[in-house]
């Protein structure tokens, strides 16, 4: 990029700068496609699970149904209540944004592919997420609502209370891979399926586990969206939003889904990995990535519309009570396991190769239960009656 | 001379279409807001669902009325509603609409000899389309959303300082 | 049991003032004068023969001169209270039933439109707290030793009680302009 | 730092406009930080003064307004006031009018339960199964549209029998429609009631103990809920239900304490498959014959009063009706099932946590039209 700027006569000082605003441009662009497609696909996915067609009038099969939201939040009138912190206020949704905007720094959009290859990657994704809360809580508290103030108090507690064994989850990974650079920890894994993290030992399976619950969580989904419950607390944190500032929540909400899905691929799934006769191929390497990515987020969307959601009580149980000594077990398990099969490279092939096993036999057996129900919703109703059929 | 005047005074090209690129924006995503009173509520609901699908015009539920552009008043209002059906519409935020849904928001319908109920919710917010019905159908409501749709993208949204 | 059964204990254990209405419609059903009202249902929910420990409905209604139908059977009624409650009065039916015995039971009584008191039975069977709160809202009787008797269906400053005979419907309320509409009173019968 | 922290609670209002409270209900909650100390509920949000209209209508008059007090299961509530008509005359009603009557209403009981059971679900964050469920009611709306032309307010059922007879073909689509369904509430129960967040959700939440029930005058599934085996269909019979064989589903406290926010869930999930059978059954032996009595145009039932109930979806709708021998009641009073229920919320929603009394609210089925009437 400031290749390109210098060649055009311009300053070095002058190249840099304008370099960073113009990466940071494509950033927020891509940024901004990414959150609005996916609320598209979400509301078209939900559809599909509840037997609707969902948005398909703005543009083909619906797709441009974002830009139309988009536009339209952006010419509404923006309130601020009465009674409102209105610095807070109007301050709070920029902090949602920073906080998973800037996560796209980090991200290893394939092999090669990153903006920024910290050396402290993944502890630095940690830490900016953390932004989100202070967003959240501001909102929640600036606005002068009780559901709010208590939307943003929960939303405080439990992104709070699933930091912990969302961090002490990947520490296993990291264990693994030996460094804290996305890039390290993508490179580590191999593209078939048993030299991903996911499947080396039990104890990377049950970090996984940990991780995505605690993702979910942090990314306030179902069934673990209490601060914006809608059938509780109205909507939350957001409640007294309009406008531009709604869809800036709305647009950092849903690019977290992507961020989720995008780091647990890099973390656990293999990234963008290539075999190695193609693995220049940085194309298909992207497609790598977003495929899995893409698996990822359906796999979340779909969790979203089947579940009920938890109560505070048991949210805040799951999280203390269960998910942080299990934190701890897959860590302690993992460090022993590493020094057990220390010299022993085929000891932890053949446990991974049978992890994938074990996974493919689960992936079966759920498909063939969930197909039953698809069958058995083919009994006919409504047909037309024999006199109606013959005319 | 007078021509000429005229032709300062109109729109203009380029804000024509901008303003109708906008209006296209608005009309495809209308949200409303779930505000269901009485029997209305469960056809409101009806629309929702799969058979009619409100959600394909762009129009997704919301519980707020800050973020909502379309109030469907579904249902009858009372006296003692009345006041807080005007709290409702004064949160929402302009540019809003609403579809007064059903006799009894039209003019108070079978209840209109009632000693408590409101005779047309249009005695406390100004409303957009009438829909007539006791209670209409989910495709009554499905025109009466394209019938503002048609309405919203007539409006002079940029042009109307 | 039948009503008469109830009637004849309720006579015989109790010296409640009451009196028996066998009238030409479906149900017959027992008059408590309304001082004896607590004690007739106390016994009434208490009495191991008939152990009502439900009550189903409570209602009222205000009866004006035209639509009186029994009056000339309360011969318990005594006289003063008589003459002064000659023209309305409230009437009062409690319907109660027994998971025990699979029984019913229809209590009434009536109290005067000029000083509407009666005793609150919120202490015998609790869901009688929202139902008398109806009745007072819609009709306006006190009911006496009723924990929190605020109006339910109206609003708190609301005037009048609907439910009564003479109540003329209001065309405004807090700045809301509610006169019915030319249409609307043209579908209204004349002389109303 | 002596001083100790001054702490108050925090009053919240809850409607009437919230998207969990069914209609417009308020409630007006003090809570400690998510527990609730105390909840008061406001209602009156839609009264509609049914009661003094019924005054100035005439007897027949009034059906359609039994329809708009509950409308989501107008059927149910026709009949209720039909029948407390037709006892006050000592009206005779044909035996096929009767076996109709019956199917209507227990049709629309499966499509107000598949209403309940969507909404308590939705309320816990679980929107697909409501979507579901509300694909399903379309189909009940059809088969009820093949008879009256109505989705909603059906105006069908009328003194002395029903006001049209059934249409060629509803027979067969009706079994058709019951095959389909009965799959339907298994799916339904894989997918939402046996999930165990959803059970953690609603089990040991609220528990109304059979005492309390009957104090506060619980009826139908929240009462049966409690475990009370109490059903007017089977203890104070009416129409056809003597001959009909079924049975009455209680609470047994499936997944926790007896008489929680998921027995009652359930018993509205065990009386769906219920009322499939009985229909199944009238439709077989439904006899020939006339839909409707005669009845004079101008009814004026004899002097005298009446309190009459029948089972509907929401517990035992009552109807006391004072008629004093002129052509429109003189006093009728609605006593609905969603009133007794919504009464006994102060008691149970204390201790509870804000998304419990959404639980509560949603597992009691409570129906705004219906409460304030």
């Amino acid at each position: 990029m400031e290749s390109i700027l210098l060649g055009l006569g311009l300053e070095e000082a002058t190249a840099q700068i304008l370099g960073a605003i113009l990466k940071a441009l494509i950033v927020l662009l891509f940024f901004v496609t990414v959150g609005g497609v996916l609320t598209w696909v979400e509301r078209r996915l939900s559809g599909f699970m509840q037997s609707r067609l969902g948005p398909n009038r703005v543009g083909p099969q619906g797709f441009l149904q974002w830009i139309a939201d988009g536009v339209k939040l952006v010419f509404k009138e923006d309130l601020v209540p009465d009674g409102a912190d209105r610095v807070l206020f109007r301050l709070a949704p920029y902090f949602c944004l920073i906080g998973v905007f800037c996560t796209l720094v980090v991200l290893p959009w394939g092999s090669g592919i990153i903006i920024a290859d910290l050396n402290v990657g993944l502890f630095y994704f940690i830490s900016i997420t953390s932004l989100v809360v202070i967003g959240v809580l501001m909102a929640g508290w600036s606005s002068n609502n009780k559901w709010s103030l208590l939307g943003g108090m929960r939303a405080a507690a439990q992104i709070v209370s699933y930091e912990i064994p969302v961090g002490l989850g990947l520490l296993v990974p990291i264990l693994i891979s030996g460094t804290l650079s996305m890039q390290g920890i993508m490179a580590s894994q191999g593209w078939l399926p048993w030299d991903w993290m996911l499947f080396k030992s039990p104890f990377t399976v049950l970090s996984f586990f940990i991780f995505f619950v605690g993702s979910l969580a942090e990314a306030n989904r179902i069934p673990f969206d209490l601060p914006e419950a809608e059938s509780e607390l109205v909507s939350g944190y957001c409640t007294e939003y309009t406008g531009f500032r709604y869809a800036v929540f709305f647009l950092s909400e849903w690019a977290n889904l992507f961020v989720v899905g995008a780091l647990t691929t890099v973390v656990y799934l293999g990234g963008g990995n290539l075999p190695g006769m193609i693995s220049g191929l940085w194309v298909v390497s992207l497609l790598v990535f977003f495929l899995k990515t893409g698996l990822v987020v359906f796999l979340i969307i779909w969790i979203r519309w089947t579940l009920p959601r938890f109560r505070i009580d048991q949210l805040m149980k799951l999280s203390w009570k269960y998910l942080l000594p299990a934190a701890f077990l897959a860590f302690f398990g993992q460090a022993l396991w590493m020094l057990l099969t220390w010299k022993l490279p085929l000891v932890q092939l053949a446990m991974a190769v049978l992890i994938f096993l074990t996974f493919l036999v689960l992936l079966y057996l759920f498909i063939k239960r969930v197909s039953v129900n698809i069958k058995e919703q083919k009994t006919s109703v409504n047909s037309p009656l024999p006199a109606e059929a013959g005319k | 001379m007078k021509t000429l005047h005229n032709s300062f005074e109109s729109d203009g090209f380029v804000l024509t279409s901008i303003d109708h690129l906008i209006n296209l924006a608005r009309a495809n995503s209308l949200w409303y807001l779930l505000f269901s009173t009485a029997c209305c509520g469960i056809e409101l609901m009806q629309t929702g669902g799969p058979r009619a699908d409100l959600e394909r015009f762009g129009s997704a539920p919301r519980a707020v009325p800050r973020q909502a552009d379309l109030m469907l008043v579904a249902g009858t209002i009372t006296l003692k509603m009345a006041s807080r059906v005007k709290v409702l519409y004064d949160q929402m935020a302009e540019p809003r609409y609403v579809i007064s849904m059903g006799s009894c928001a039209n003019s108070g319908g079978l209840f209109q000899a009632s000693y408590s109920v409101l005779h047309g919710v249009d005695r406390v917010i100004p409303v957009d389309v009438y829909l007539p019905g006791c209670p209409p159908r989910p495709e009554a409501l499905l025109s009466a959303l394209i019938e503002l749709q048609n309405k919203v993208k007539k409006e002079k949204y940029l042009r109307k300082k | 049991m039948n009503t008469i059964g109830i009637y004849e204990l309720l006579k015989e254990k109790t010296n409640v003032v009451a009196s028996f209405q066998e009238v030409e419609g479906p149900t017959p059903s027992i008059y408590v004068r309304s001082d004896f009202l607590l004690e007739a249902m106390r016994f009434l929910k208490e009495d191991e023969e008939l152990k009502f420990e439900i009550l189903m409905n409570q209602t009222a209604f205000h009866e004006t001169e035209d639509s009186k139908l029994f009056w000339h059977l309360y011969f318990d009624a005594p006289k003063d209270q008589d003459e002064s409650h000659s023209h309305e009065e409230l009437r009062l039916f409690w319907h109660l039933y027994s998971y025990t015995h699979y029984h019913r039971v229809v209590i009434e009584s009536s109290i005067p439109i000029g000083n509407p008191v009666i005793d609150s039975v919120t202490s015998i069977w609790k869901g009688a707290d929202w139902l008398e709160r109806e009745t007072y809202d819609l009709l306006g009787i006190q009911f006496e030793g009723h924990p929190d008797l605020r109006r339910i269906m109206m609003p708190e400053d609301w005037e009048g009680y609907p439910l009564r005979k003479d109540y003329v419907n209001p065309t405004a309320y807090q700045s809301i302009d509610n006169t019915p509409s030319e249409i609307t009173r043209s579908f209204q019968p004349k002389g109303k | 730092m002596s001083a100790a922290l001054k702490t108050d609670y925090l009053t919240i209002n809850m409607g009437p406009q919230h998207p969990s409270t069914h209609g417009v209900i308020r409630f007006i909650i003090k809570t400690d930080g998510e527990i609730i100390h105390e909840c008061d509920p406001d209602i009156g949000y839609l009264h509609r003064g049914i009661e003094k209209l019924a005054e100035s209508v005439s007897w027949q008059g009034f059906v359609p307004f039994t329809d708009r007090v509950d409308y989501v299961c107008a059927m149910n509530a026709n009949l209720s006031y039909s029948m407390a008509v037709e006892k006050l005359m000592g009206l005779e009603i044909p035996q096929r009018a009767e076996y109709i009557r019956v199917i209507v209403s227990e049709l629309n009981r499966i499509s107000s339960h598949a209403i309940a059971i969507g909404a308590a679900n939705m309320d816990m964050g679980a929107f697909t199964p409501f979507v579901h469920l509300l694909r399903e009611r379309e189909h009940i709306n059809d088969l009820l549209e093949m008879i009256c032309g109505a989705r909603l307010t059906y105006n069908y059922i009328c003194i002395g029998g029903v006001n049209y007879d059934l249409p060629p073909g509803f027979k067969e689509k009706t079994l058709e429609f019951l095959d389909h369904f009965e799959v339907v509430v298994e799916q339904i129960n894989r997918l939402i009631s046996y999930n165990q967040i959803f059970i953690k959700r609603f089990a040991n939440v609220a528990v109304v103990p059979p005492e309390m029930a009957m104090q506060y005058n619980l009826v139908g599934p929240n009462l049966r809920g409690s475990g009370v085996k109490f059903d007017v269909r089977v203890a104070e019979p009416y129409s056809i239900y003597p001959e009909l064989d079924f049975d009455v589903p209680v609470g047994e406290g499936y997944e926790g304490t007896l008489g929680d926010c998921y027995d009652r869930y359930l018993v509205r999930v065990k009386e769906i498959r219920e009322s499939i059978k009985i229909i199944r059954q009238c439709l077989q032996r439904i006899p020939g014959g006339e839909h409707k009595a005669v009845v004079k145009n101008v009814i004026k039932p004899p002097k005298g009063h009446i309190y009459f109930r029948t089972e509907t979806p929401r517990g035992d709708t009552g109807y006391f009706i004072y008629s004093d021998g002129k052509t429109s009641p003189n006093r009728l009073k609605i006593r609905t099932g969603s009133f007794t229920a919504m009464s006994i919320i102060p008691e149970i929603a204390k201790g509870v946590f804000i998304a419990d009394l959404v639980a509560i609210i949603g597992s009691l089925d409570v129906v705004a039209p219906e409460l304030d009437r």
